[in-house]
Protein backbone atom coordinates (compact mmCIF):
# COMPACT_ATOMS: atom_id res chain seq x y z
CA UNK A 1 0.00 0.00 0.00
CA UNK A 2 1.35 3.53 -1.04
CA UNK A 3 2.46 6.65 1.20
CA UNK A 4 -1.35 8.06 1.21
CA UNK A 5 -1.84 11.25 2.74
CA UNK A 6 -5.06 13.53 3.27
CA UNK A 7 -5.03 16.49 4.73
CA UNK A 8 -6.85 19.59 6.09
CA UNK A 9 -4.21 22.99 6.29
CA UNK A 10 -4.85 26.47 6.82
CA UNK A 11 -1.30 27.06 5.01
CA UNK A 12 -0.95 27.51 1.63
CA UNK A 13 -0.96 24.93 -0.67
CA UNK A 14 2.40 24.16 -2.97
CA UNK A 15 0.66 21.98 -5.74
CA UNK A 16 3.85 20.82 -7.34
CA UNK A 17 5.06 19.36 -3.98
CA UNK A 18 2.74 16.55 -4.30
CA UNK A 19 3.61 15.36 -7.99
CA UNK A 20 7.21 14.71 -6.90
CA UNK A 21 5.49 12.14 -4.83
CA UNK A 22 5.62 9.76 -8.38
CA UNK A 23 8.24 7.55 -9.06
CA UNK A 24 9.90 4.98 -11.83
CA UNK A 25 7.18 2.20 -10.82
CA UNK A 26 3.86 3.99 -11.96
CA UNK A 27 4.18 5.60 -15.40
CA UNK A 28 1.40 8.03 -15.02
CA UNK A 29 0.57 10.83 -12.42
CA UNK A 30 -2.58 13.44 -12.80
CA UNK A 31 -2.80 16.39 -10.31
CA UNK A 32 -5.95 17.97 -9.95
CA UNK A 33 -5.56 21.79 -8.40
CA UNK A 34 -9.12 23.56 -7.98
CA UNK A 35 -8.16 27.62 -7.47
CA UNK A 36 -10.54 30.53 -6.07
CA UNK A 37 -12.42 31.51 -9.00
CA UNK A 38 -13.12 35.44 -8.98
CA UNK A 39 -16.98 35.40 -10.18
CA UNK A 40 -19.65 32.44 -9.11
CA UNK A 41 -23.28 32.49 -10.67
CA UNK A 42 -23.01 35.67 -12.10
CA UNK A 43 -21.63 37.67 -8.72
CA UNK A 44 -17.97 39.24 -8.57
CA UNK A 45 -16.22 37.31 -5.82
CA UNK A 46 -13.50 39.03 -3.86
CA UNK A 47 -12.44 36.04 -1.07
CA UNK A 48 -13.25 32.28 -0.31
CA UNK A 49 -14.16 31.33 3.43
CA UNK A 50 -13.48 28.02 4.08
CA UNK A 51 -14.78 26.06 7.26
CA UNK A 52 -14.01 22.78 8.18
CA UNK A 53 -14.74 19.61 10.83
CA UNK A 54 -11.46 18.82 10.27
CA UNK A 55 -11.01 15.60 12.16
CA UNK A 56 -13.91 14.05 10.24
CA UNK A 57 -13.35 15.81 6.78
CA UNK A 58 -9.57 13.87 7.05
CA UNK A 59 -11.57 10.58 8.09
CA UNK A 60 -13.72 10.85 5.12
CA UNK A 61 -10.95 11.89 2.87
CA UNK A 62 -9.38 8.61 3.60
CA UNK A 63 -12.79 6.52 3.31
CA UNK A 64 -12.81 8.55 -0.68
CA UNK A 65 -9.37 7.25 -1.35
CA UNK A 66 -9.66 4.05 0.09
CA UNK A 67 -13.03 3.19 -1.95
CA UNK A 68 -10.62 4.77 -5.13
CA UNK A 69 -7.66 2.17 -4.77
CA UNK A 70 -10.70 -0.61 -3.99
CA UNK A 71 -11.82 0.43 -8.07
CA UNK A 72 -8.36 1.33 -9.44
CA UNK A 73 -4.86 0.41 -9.39
CA UNK A 74 -3.24 3.48 -8.37
CA UNK A 75 0.27 4.07 -6.59
CA UNK A 76 0.36 7.25 -3.83
CA UNK A 77 -2.76 9.17 -3.55
CA UNK A 78 -2.06 12.68 -1.91
CA UNK A 79 -5.37 14.81 -1.11
CA UNK A 80 -4.83 18.60 0.09
CA UNK A 81 -7.71 20.62 1.25
CA UNK A 82 -7.38 24.44 2.39
CA UNK A 83 -9.42 26.19 4.73
CA UNK A 84 -9.82 29.79 6.07
CA UNK A 85 -9.94 32.97 4.15
CA UNK A 86 -8.32 32.50 0.28
CA UNK A 87 -7.78 34.66 -2.05
CA UNK A 88 -8.45 34.89 -5.78
CA UNK A 89 -6.09 32.55 -7.88
CA UNK A 90 -5.08 30.37 -4.81
CA UNK A 91 -5.35 26.69 -4.76
CA UNK A 92 -7.90 25.32 -2.27
CA UNK A 93 -7.65 21.78 -3.42
CA UNK A 94 -4.90 19.57 -4.40
CA UNK A 95 -5.50 15.85 -5.29
CA UNK A 96 -2.22 13.65 -6.91
CA UNK A 97 -2.54 10.35 -8.04
CA UNK A 98 -0.46 8.38 -9.86
CA UNK A 99 -0.32 4.62 -11.19
CA UNK A 100 1.12 1.97 -13.80
CA UNK A 101 -2.40 3.04 -16.09
CA UNK A 102 -3.37 6.21 -17.40
CA UNK A 103 -6.44 5.44 -17.54
CA UNK A 104 -6.70 4.38 -13.48
CA UNK A 105 -5.16 7.43 -12.61
CA UNK A 106 -8.14 9.33 -14.25
CA UNK A 107 -10.49 7.68 -12.85
CA UNK A 108 -9.77 7.82 -9.43
CA UNK A 109 -8.56 11.25 -9.77
CA UNK A 110 -12.02 11.85 -11.07
CA UNK A 111 -13.78 10.01 -8.17
CA UNK A 112 -11.86 11.57 -5.37
CA UNK A 113 -12.95 15.33 -6.27
CA UNK A 114 -16.20 14.01 -6.97
CA UNK A 115 -16.96 12.69 -3.87
CA UNK A 116 -15.23 15.18 -1.70
CA UNK A 117 -17.55 17.63 -3.07
CA UNK A 118 -20.23 15.73 -2.07
CA UNK A 119 -19.37 14.15 1.26
CA UNK A 120 -16.26 16.15 3.49
CA UNK A 121 -17.40 18.46 5.69
CA UNK A 122 -16.19 21.32 4.23
CA UNK A 123 -18.35 24.47 3.71
CA UNK A 124 -17.33 27.41 1.28
CA UNK A 125 -18.85 31.13 1.99
CA UNK A 126 -18.04 33.79 -0.50
CA UNK A 127 -16.84 37.27 -0.09
CA UNK A 128 -18.24 39.67 -2.84
CA UNK A 129 -17.52 42.31 -4.34
CA UNK A 130 -20.30 44.28 -2.82
CA UNK A 131 -19.51 43.64 0.64
CA UNK A 132 -22.02 40.92 1.27
CA UNK A 133 -20.83 36.74 1.79
CA UNK A 134 -22.69 34.01 1.50
CA UNK A 135 -22.56 30.29 2.40
CA UNK A 136 -23.01 27.99 -0.74
CA UNK A 137 -25.92 26.05 -1.18
CA UNK A 138 -23.79 22.86 -1.18
CA UNK A 139 -24.56 18.65 -1.11
CA UNK A 140 -25.95 16.88 1.11
CA UNK A 141 -24.23 14.20 2.31
CA UNK A 142 -26.06 10.76 3.15
CA UNK A 143 -25.61 8.40 5.88
CA UNK A 144 -24.62 5.62 3.44
CA UNK A 145 -21.83 5.11 1.88
CA UNK A 146 -19.85 5.92 5.33
CA UNK A 147 -20.58 2.69 6.97
CA UNK A 148 -23.15 3.05 9.16
CA UNK B 1 -26.67 12.03 29.69
CA UNK B 2 -24.15 14.30 28.21
CA UNK B 3 -23.76 14.36 24.40
CA UNK B 4 -21.62 17.05 22.30
CA UNK B 5 -23.39 18.80 19.91
CA UNK B 6 -21.12 20.24 17.00
CA UNK B 7 -22.47 23.36 14.52
CA UNK B 8 -21.18 24.59 11.53
CA UNK B 9 -21.71 27.16 8.60
CA UNK B 10 -25.22 27.81 8.59
CA UNK B 11 -26.30 25.66 11.56
CA UNK B 12 -23.24 27.61 13.52
CA UNK B 13 -25.16 30.54 12.92
CA UNK B 14 -28.46 28.70 14.42
CA UNK B 15 -26.95 27.87 17.33
CA UNK B 16 -24.80 30.92 18.06
CA UNK B 17 -22.02 28.70 19.37
CA UNK B 18 -19.62 26.24 17.85
CA UNK B 19 -20.71 23.35 19.85
CA UNK B 20 -23.34 22.62 23.27
CA UNK B 21 -23.19 20.66 26.05
CA UNK B 22 -26.83 18.70 25.82
CA UNK B 23 -28.29 16.76 28.47
CA UNK B 24 -30.48 13.83 27.35
CA UNK B 25 -32.27 10.90 28.92
CA UNK B 26 -30.60 7.65 28.81
CA UNK B 27 -31.37 5.78 25.42
CA UNK B 28 -32.20 9.11 23.26
CA UNK B 29 -31.62 8.89 19.91
CA UNK B 30 -30.06 11.62 17.29
CA UNK B 31 -33.46 12.71 16.65
CA UNK B 32 -34.44 13.14 20.12
CA UNK B 33 -31.48 15.75 20.37
CA UNK B 34 -32.66 17.46 17.32
CA UNK B 35 -36.32 17.23 19.34
CA UNK B 36 -34.48 18.81 21.89
CA UNK B 37 -32.48 21.55 20.13
CA UNK B 38 -35.54 22.89 18.29
CA UNK B 39 -37.74 23.35 21.54
CA UNK B 40 -35.46 25.91 22.45
CA UNK B 41 -36.71 28.34 20.94
CA UNK B 42 -37.52 30.68 17.78
CA UNK B 43 -34.26 30.62 15.87
CA UNK B 44 -33.96 26.84 16.48
CA UNK B 45 -37.12 26.43 13.66
CA UNK B 46 -34.26 27.04 11.35
CA UNK B 47 -32.53 24.00 12.07
CA UNK B 48 -34.23 21.52 9.82
CA UNK B 49 -36.23 18.37 11.32
CA UNK B 50 -34.32 16.16 9.61
CA UNK B 51 -30.37 17.28 9.06
CA UNK B 52 -27.49 15.55 7.91
CA UNK B 53 -25.38 14.17 10.68
CA UNK B 54 -22.44 12.62 12.09
CA UNK B 55 -22.01 10.84 15.23
CA UNK B 56 -18.20 10.36 16.44
CA UNK B 57 -17.03 11.52 12.84
CA UNK B 58 -19.33 9.24 10.98
CA UNK B 59 -22.66 10.01 9.09
CA UNK B 60 -25.47 8.69 10.70
CA UNK B 61 -29.12 7.94 10.88
CA UNK B 62 -31.12 10.21 12.23
CA UNK B 63 -32.54 6.74 14.39
CA UNK B 64 -29.12 6.05 15.57
CA UNK B 65 -28.79 5.67 19.61
CA UNK B 66 -26.69 7.86 21.34
CA UNK B 67 -24.69 6.86 24.64
CA UNK B 68 -22.77 8.96 26.97
CA UNK B 69 -19.95 11.03 25.84
CA UNK B 70 -20.89 10.94 21.69
CA UNK B 71 -20.42 13.77 19.50
CA UNK B 72 -22.65 15.24 17.42
CA UNK B 73 -22.34 17.06 14.41
CA UNK B 74 -24.74 18.93 12.50
CA UNK B 75 -23.58 19.42 8.68
CA UNK B 76 -25.36 21.91 6.49
CA UNK B 77 -24.76 20.73 2.60
CA UNK B 78 -21.36 20.30 2.18
CA UNK B 79 -19.28 22.64 -0.30
CA UNK B 80 -16.01 21.72 -0.26
CA UNK B 81 -13.17 21.64 -3.75
CA UNK C 1 -8.12 32.20 -27.19
CA UNK C 2 -5.51 31.35 -24.44
CA UNK C 3 -1.97 30.82 -24.55
CA UNK C 4 -1.51 27.54 -25.89
CA UNK C 5 2.13 26.05 -26.01
CA UNK C 6 3.10 22.84 -27.91
CA UNK C 7 7.10 22.03 -27.23
CA UNK C 8 9.45 19.07 -28.13
CA UNK C 9 12.54 19.60 -26.03
CA UNK C 10 15.73 18.14 -25.12
CA UNK C 11 15.50 19.25 -22.11
CA UNK C 12 14.25 17.98 -18.46
CA UNK C 13 10.79 18.87 -18.59
CA UNK C 14 9.69 20.82 -15.14
CA UNK C 15 5.66 20.00 -14.74
CA UNK C 16 4.56 22.44 -12.14
CA UNK C 17 6.39 25.33 -14.50
CA UNK C 18 2.91 24.44 -16.48
CA UNK C 19 0.40 24.34 -13.83
CA UNK C 20 1.73 28.15 -12.75
CA UNK C 21 -0.25 29.31 -15.92
CA UNK C 22 -3.33 28.25 -14.60
CA UNK C 23 -5.32 31.53 -13.25
CA UNK C 24 -8.20 32.98 -11.25
CA UNK C 25 -10.50 33.20 -14.37
CA UNK C 26 -10.56 29.07 -14.45
CA UNK C 27 -11.12 27.26 -11.53
CA UNK C 28 -9.97 23.78 -12.36
CA UNK C 29 -6.21 23.00 -13.34
CA UNK C 30 -4.79 19.27 -14.58
CA UNK C 31 -1.53 18.32 -14.76
CA UNK C 32 -0.71 14.95 -16.63
CA UNK C 33 2.76 13.95 -16.16
CA UNK C 34 4.00 10.93 -18.16
CA UNK C 35 7.09 9.17 -16.17
CA UNK C 36 9.47 6.49 -17.47
CA UNK C 37 8.84 3.01 -16.13
CA UNK C 38 11.39 1.09 -15.14
CA UNK C 39 9.59 -2.13 -16.37
CA UNK C 40 7.37 -3.09 -19.85
CA UNK C 41 5.86 -6.18 -20.57
CA UNK C 42 8.27 -8.39 -18.39
CA UNK C 43 10.87 -6.45 -19.37
CA UNK C 44 13.28 -4.31 -16.78
CA UNK C 45 13.99 -1.37 -18.77
CA UNK C 46 17.29 0.89 -18.21
CA UNK C 47 16.35 3.80 -20.00
CA UNK C 48 14.47 5.38 -23.24
CA UNK C 49 15.37 6.79 -26.35
CA UNK C 50 12.41 9.19 -27.81
CA UNK C 51 13.10 10.14 -31.17
CA UNK C 52 11.11 13.12 -32.89
CA UNK C 53 9.82 14.24 -36.34
CA UNK C 54 9.80 17.80 -34.33
CA UNK C 55 8.38 20.16 -36.54
CA UNK C 56 5.90 17.83 -37.59
CA UNK C 57 5.23 16.53 -34.15
CA UNK C 58 4.84 20.37 -32.69
CA UNK C 59 1.97 20.71 -35.68
CA UNK C 60 0.27 18.12 -35.20
CA UNK C 61 0.25 18.66 -31.34
CA UNK C 62 -1.52 21.80 -32.07
CA UNK C 63 -4.55 20.54 -34.12
CA UNK C 64 -4.70 18.08 -31.22
CA UNK C 65 -4.94 21.25 -28.64
CA UNK C 66 -7.36 22.62 -31.23
CA UNK C 67 -9.92 19.88 -31.33
CA UNK C 68 -10.18 19.54 -27.69
CA UNK C 69 -10.55 23.24 -27.49
CA UNK C 70 -13.62 22.84 -29.83
CA UNK C 71 -15.39 20.02 -27.96
CA UNK C 72 -14.61 21.34 -24.66
CA UNK C 73 -14.24 24.57 -22.81
CA UNK C 74 -10.51 25.12 -21.97
CA UNK C 75 -8.51 28.15 -20.85
CA UNK C 76 -4.63 27.51 -21.42
CA UNK C 77 -3.55 24.08 -22.78
CA UNK C 78 0.20 22.92 -22.37
CA UNK C 79 1.52 19.92 -23.91
CA UNK C 80 5.75 19.48 -23.61
CA UNK C 81 7.14 16.24 -24.81
CA UNK C 82 11.09 15.62 -24.24
CA UNK C 83 13.09 13.15 -26.87
CA UNK C 84 16.56 12.18 -26.66
CA UNK C 85 17.73 9.55 -23.48
CA UNK C 86 15.60 9.45 -20.50
CA UNK C 87 16.02 7.68 -17.33
CA UNK C 88 13.71 5.89 -15.11
CA UNK C 89 11.41 8.37 -13.55
CA UNK C 90 12.23 11.15 -15.87
CA UNK C 91 9.30 12.92 -17.31
CA UNK C 92 8.65 11.76 -20.84
CA UNK C 93 5.21 14.13 -21.23
CA UNK C 94 3.56 16.84 -19.83
CA UNK C 95 0.27 18.19 -20.41
CA UNK C 96 -1.64 20.65 -18.24
CA UNK C 97 -5.02 21.65 -18.97
CA UNK C 98 -7.31 24.74 -17.43
CA UNK C 99 -10.91 24.82 -17.41
CA UNK C 100 -13.49 26.85 -15.64
CA UNK C 101 -15.48 23.51 -15.64
CA UNK C 102 -13.33 20.35 -13.96
CA UNK C 103 -15.66 17.82 -15.99
CA UNK C 104 -13.59 19.79 -19.22
CA UNK C 105 -10.48 19.82 -18.17
CA UNK C 106 -10.24 16.12 -17.38
CA UNK C 107 -11.48 15.84 -20.85
CA UNK C 108 -9.57 17.74 -22.52
CA UNK C 109 -6.72 16.56 -20.80
CA UNK C 110 -7.36 12.86 -21.25
CA UNK C 111 -8.44 13.49 -25.17
CA UNK C 112 -4.77 15.24 -25.74
CA UNK C 113 -2.48 12.46 -24.25
CA UNK C 114 -5.01 9.33 -26.05
CA UNK C 115 -4.75 11.55 -29.50
CA UNK C 116 -0.91 11.83 -28.90
CA UNK C 117 -0.45 8.85 -28.36
CA UNK C 118 -1.87 7.62 -31.73
CA UNK C 119 -0.73 9.99 -34.08
CA UNK C 120 2.34 12.56 -32.77
CA UNK C 121 5.49 11.40 -34.75
CA UNK C 122 7.85 10.47 -32.06
CA UNK C 123 9.10 6.89 -31.43
CA UNK C 124 10.21 5.07 -28.24
CA UNK C 125 13.50 2.71 -28.31
CA UNK C 126 13.68 0.74 -24.54
CA UNK C 127 17.01 0.13 -23.60
CA UNK C 128 17.32 -3.21 -21.75
CA UNK C 129 18.88 -3.84 -18.32
CA UNK C 130 20.49 -7.29 -20.19
CA UNK C 131 21.92 -4.54 -22.82
CA UNK C 132 19.24 -4.91 -25.73
CA UNK C 133 17.34 -2.17 -27.16
CA UNK C 134 14.63 -1.87 -29.62
CA UNK C 135 11.49 0.30 -31.07
CA UNK C 136 8.32 -0.12 -29.54
CA UNK C 137 5.33 -1.43 -31.76
CA UNK C 138 3.21 1.73 -31.72
CA UNK C 139 -0.01 2.97 -33.64
CA UNK C 140 -0.08 3.58 -36.88
CA UNK C 141 -1.41 6.99 -38.17
CA UNK C 142 -4.17 7.70 -40.08
CA UNK C 143 -4.43 10.54 -43.04
CA UNK C 144 -7.70 10.90 -42.05
CA UNK C 145 -8.29 13.52 -38.77
CA UNK C 146 -5.29 15.83 -39.87
CA UNK C 147 -7.14 17.41 -42.69
CA UNK C 148 -5.91 15.43 -45.72
CA UNK D 1 11.51 16.76 -60.03
CA UNK D 2 13.26 16.26 -56.62
CA UNK D 3 11.67 15.06 -53.70
CA UNK D 4 13.17 14.78 -49.97
CA UNK D 5 12.53 11.62 -48.17
CA UNK D 6 12.86 11.47 -44.34
CA UNK D 7 13.11 8.33 -42.52
CA UNK D 8 12.38 7.94 -38.61
CA UNK D 9 13.36 5.23 -36.26
CA UNK D 10 12.83 1.65 -37.60
CA UNK D 11 12.49 3.04 -40.99
CA UNK D 12 15.81 4.85 -40.76
CA UNK D 13 17.35 1.79 -40.08
CA UNK D 14 15.94 0.43 -43.16
CA UNK D 15 16.79 4.20 -45.29
CA UNK D 16 20.44 3.83 -43.46
CA UNK D 17 19.61 7.53 -42.90
CA UNK D 18 17.88 10.21 -41.76
CA UNK D 19 17.17 11.76 -45.46
CA UNK D 20 17.56 11.22 -49.13
CA UNK D 21 16.82 12.88 -52.25
CA UNK D 22 14.92 11.31 -54.59
CA UNK D 23 14.15 12.01 -58.55
CA UNK D 24 10.91 11.14 -59.86
CA UNK D 25 9.27 11.80 -62.91
CA UNK D 26 6.82 14.74 -63.05
CA UNK D 27 3.05 13.84 -61.70
CA UNK D 28 4.43 11.08 -59.43
CA UNK D 29 2.48 9.94 -56.45
CA UNK D 30 3.38 8.83 -52.76
CA UNK D 31 2.84 5.72 -54.02
CA UNK D 32 5.46 6.02 -56.97
CA UNK D 33 8.31 7.38 -54.54
CA UNK D 34 7.31 4.20 -52.27
CA UNK D 35 7.96 1.76 -55.55
CA UNK D 36 10.89 4.03 -56.54
CA UNK D 37 12.27 2.78 -52.80
CA UNK D 38 11.37 -0.55 -52.52
CA UNK D 39 13.60 -1.24 -55.84
CA UNK D 40 16.51 0.16 -54.53
CA UNK D 41 17.88 -3.44 -53.05
CA UNK D 42 17.38 -6.07 -50.55
CA UNK D 43 17.03 -4.38 -47.63
CA UNK D 44 14.49 -2.15 -48.84
CA UNK D 45 11.70 -4.71 -48.93
CA UNK D 46 11.40 -4.18 -45.42
CA UNK D 47 9.60 -0.96 -45.76
CA UNK D 48 6.18 -1.36 -45.93
CA UNK D 49 4.11 -0.97 -49.27
CA UNK D 50 1.50 0.81 -47.95
CA UNK D 51 3.83 3.09 -45.08
CA UNK D 52 2.03 6.23 -42.87
CA UNK D 53 3.56 9.05 -44.88
CA UNK D 54 3.70 12.90 -43.81
CA UNK D 55 3.59 15.48 -46.80
CA UNK D 56 4.91 18.45 -45.77
CA UNK D 57 4.35 18.08 -42.41
CA UNK D 58 0.54 16.25 -42.86
CA UNK D 59 -0.54 13.01 -42.77
CA UNK D 60 -1.65 12.11 -46.23
CA UNK D 61 -3.02 9.01 -48.86
CA UNK D 62 -0.30 7.40 -50.71
CA UNK D 63 -2.28 8.59 -53.74
CA UNK D 64 -1.21 12.15 -53.04
CA UNK D 65 0.43 13.98 -56.34
CA UNK D 66 4.00 15.34 -55.66
CA UNK D 67 5.32 18.28 -56.14
CA UNK D 68 9.03 19.56 -56.52
CA UNK D 69 10.77 20.08 -53.40
CA UNK D 70 7.74 18.26 -51.33
CA UNK D 71 8.80 17.11 -48.17
CA UNK D 72 7.99 13.49 -47.62
CA UNK D 73 8.20 11.64 -44.15
CA UNK D 74 7.75 7.95 -43.54
CA UNK D 75 6.22 7.33 -40.57
CA UNK D 76 6.85 4.01 -38.63
CA UNK D 77 3.96 3.60 -36.15
CA UNK D 78 4.47 5.87 -33.18
CA UNK D 79 5.04 5.50 -29.68
CA UNK D 80 5.25 8.60 -27.96
CA UNK D 81 3.86 9.56 -24.75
Amino acid sequence: MADDRCTITGDPIDPCELIAAADGTDGAALLFVGIVRDHNEGREVGHLDYQAYPEMAETVLRNIVAEARSRWETGAVSVIHRIGRLEIGEVSVAIAVSSPHRGDAYSASRYVIEELKKRVPIWKREGYLDGESEWLRGSTPQPIGEGS
Amino acid sequence: MQIKALFFATYRDIAGADELEVQLPTGASVDDLVASLRSRGEGWQALPEKPAVAVNLTYSKLATALSEGDEVAFIPPVSGG
